[in-house]
């Protein structure tokens, strides 16, 4: 009950931000002194997460929408942490995404699956005129 | 994006000199490296030791760099990463593509035999 | 106009977070690209700010309130940086604090002095049940 | 709080282990500082070599050293300090207080003249 931690955060929707997010992440993760596991471990996927979610919704921002900010909140409670990274985009099918095939040489399409991988509950949804991809991870 | 580029007789060094190689930076990489194809130079060693974080933008552009390459019957090949970076390879299975080396002597040396 | 962020965070009324909550105002101000200064200079002032005003609101928390979350926003805005830390507690005398003397051996009672000599406008005043300290740097 | 805590002569060092120096720490320090006192070791040299970062309530637990040790006809001096720590202390004008030097050898070292 007592390691619960809320970081709402807002900021342009340009990727020279994935950075101070991704550190962000980095150090909330590395400041969970109750996760049994490798922290560095998760403290380095949380930052992936954060980057890939981020440059998605960066990528995918309706032309009207781009000088608005980018919005992320990271979530510890009961020993879950839960990052949400809305976009204002026009959205995807989250659940037909095709796997990246083992040899496949293609240059794209390694982000969600980064994501579905490392996370333990992932979903995506429309949400206040866009989306929110919504990403939790087990603390134990 | 700053890297080092040297050449070695018929081998192109490319030294990534930024801690993170991610969507903010990949495809000034993936310029940097059209570049050096279109100038001939198809043999190619990108030396990650600097590099302490890649997400898939960061593979993207080494796939990309990969696939000229071979194209024009060249190579690329790399060195140097970090524990973190190299799990990145495993995860997405991008260790069976590329020759990886330890260092870039042994990178560039490959290019011999 | 477009470096603006915004970070709202809770996190648990426990000295254990500071280093948290000082690392995460450090890499702001790190990335703070258009601030004509010493960045590294600003990252251990924001980083140092932050750890006196939250251990401050930590200590001075009522009893009551001590399992509530402790309160930080951090505002980049029109090239300046606004920090607020929230307290719950019985509030203090801010502008008749006595400056500490240079010589002078006490063992507390420089921590105020240190925010206002760094930052470029500092005020206290009631907020919502309790207090909010408010300090300003001009970032340019 | 980590510390290494060694005797030379009559002259006890203190190499502290943390990076940060703050009111999460800092009465961890005051109590083993005191520990040392009620032992009878009232000459102490505190190495911040490993420390980044200091608030005012780790210069607070260094200032009550400093009385302790007066107080008890010894000292208390420092050493390690890094460039933005030595900042803070002049900030605060206790760099006027304490007798401060560049590494631990030096300030055991002046305990003998
Ligand atoms: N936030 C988003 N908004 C719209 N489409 C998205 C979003 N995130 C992902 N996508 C779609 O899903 C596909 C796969 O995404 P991803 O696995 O991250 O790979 P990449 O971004 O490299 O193509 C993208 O090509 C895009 O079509
Ligand atoms: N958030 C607060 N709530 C109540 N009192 C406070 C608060 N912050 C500071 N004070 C008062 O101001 C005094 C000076 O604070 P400060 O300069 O930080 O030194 P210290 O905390 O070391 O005493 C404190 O002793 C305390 O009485």
């Amino acid at each position: 009950m007592s390691e619960s931690i809320f970081l709402d955060i807002k900021i342009p929707n340009e990727t020279g931000y994935l950075r101070l997010l991704g550190k962000i992440g980095e150090y909330l993760a590395q400041s969970l002194e109750s996760y049994p596991g490798d922290r560095e471990e998760l403290a380095y996927h949380i930052n992936l997460v954060l980057t890939e979610a981020m440059a998605n919704a960066i990528q995918h921002t309706a032309d009207a929408k781009r000088s608005e900010a980018l919005h992320v909140t990271l979530r510890v409670e009961n020993r879950k942490l839960t990052i949400k990274v809305y976009d204002q985009g026009q959205g995807f099918d989250f659940s037909n995404l095709p796997e990246p095939h083992p040899s496949c040489l293609a240059e794209h399409g390694r982000g969600i699956f980064i994501i579905k991988t490392l996370m333990d509950r992932v979903s995506y949804r429309k949400y206040d005129g866009g989306h929110v991809l919504e990403m939790e991870k087990v603390l134990f | 994006m700053l890297t080092t580029i040297e050449s070695r007789d018929a081998v192109t060094l490319i030294q990534i000199q930024e801690e993170r190689l991610d969507a903010h930076n990949s495809s000034d990489l993936k310029g940097q490296m059209l570049t050096l194809f279109e100038e001939g130079k198809n043999n190619m060693v990108v030396d990650l030791q600097g590099v302490r974080f890649v997400d898939s933008s960061g593979l993207g552009a080494l796939v990309s760099g990969f696939k000229n390459a071979s194209a024009r019957n060249g190579n690329l090949k790399l060195c140097g990463l970090q524990p973190q970076v190299e799990s990145m390879f495993e995860l997405t299975r991008l260790h069976r593509v590329f020759e990886i080396f330890p260092d870039s002597t042994q990178a560039l040396d490959s290019f011999q035999e």
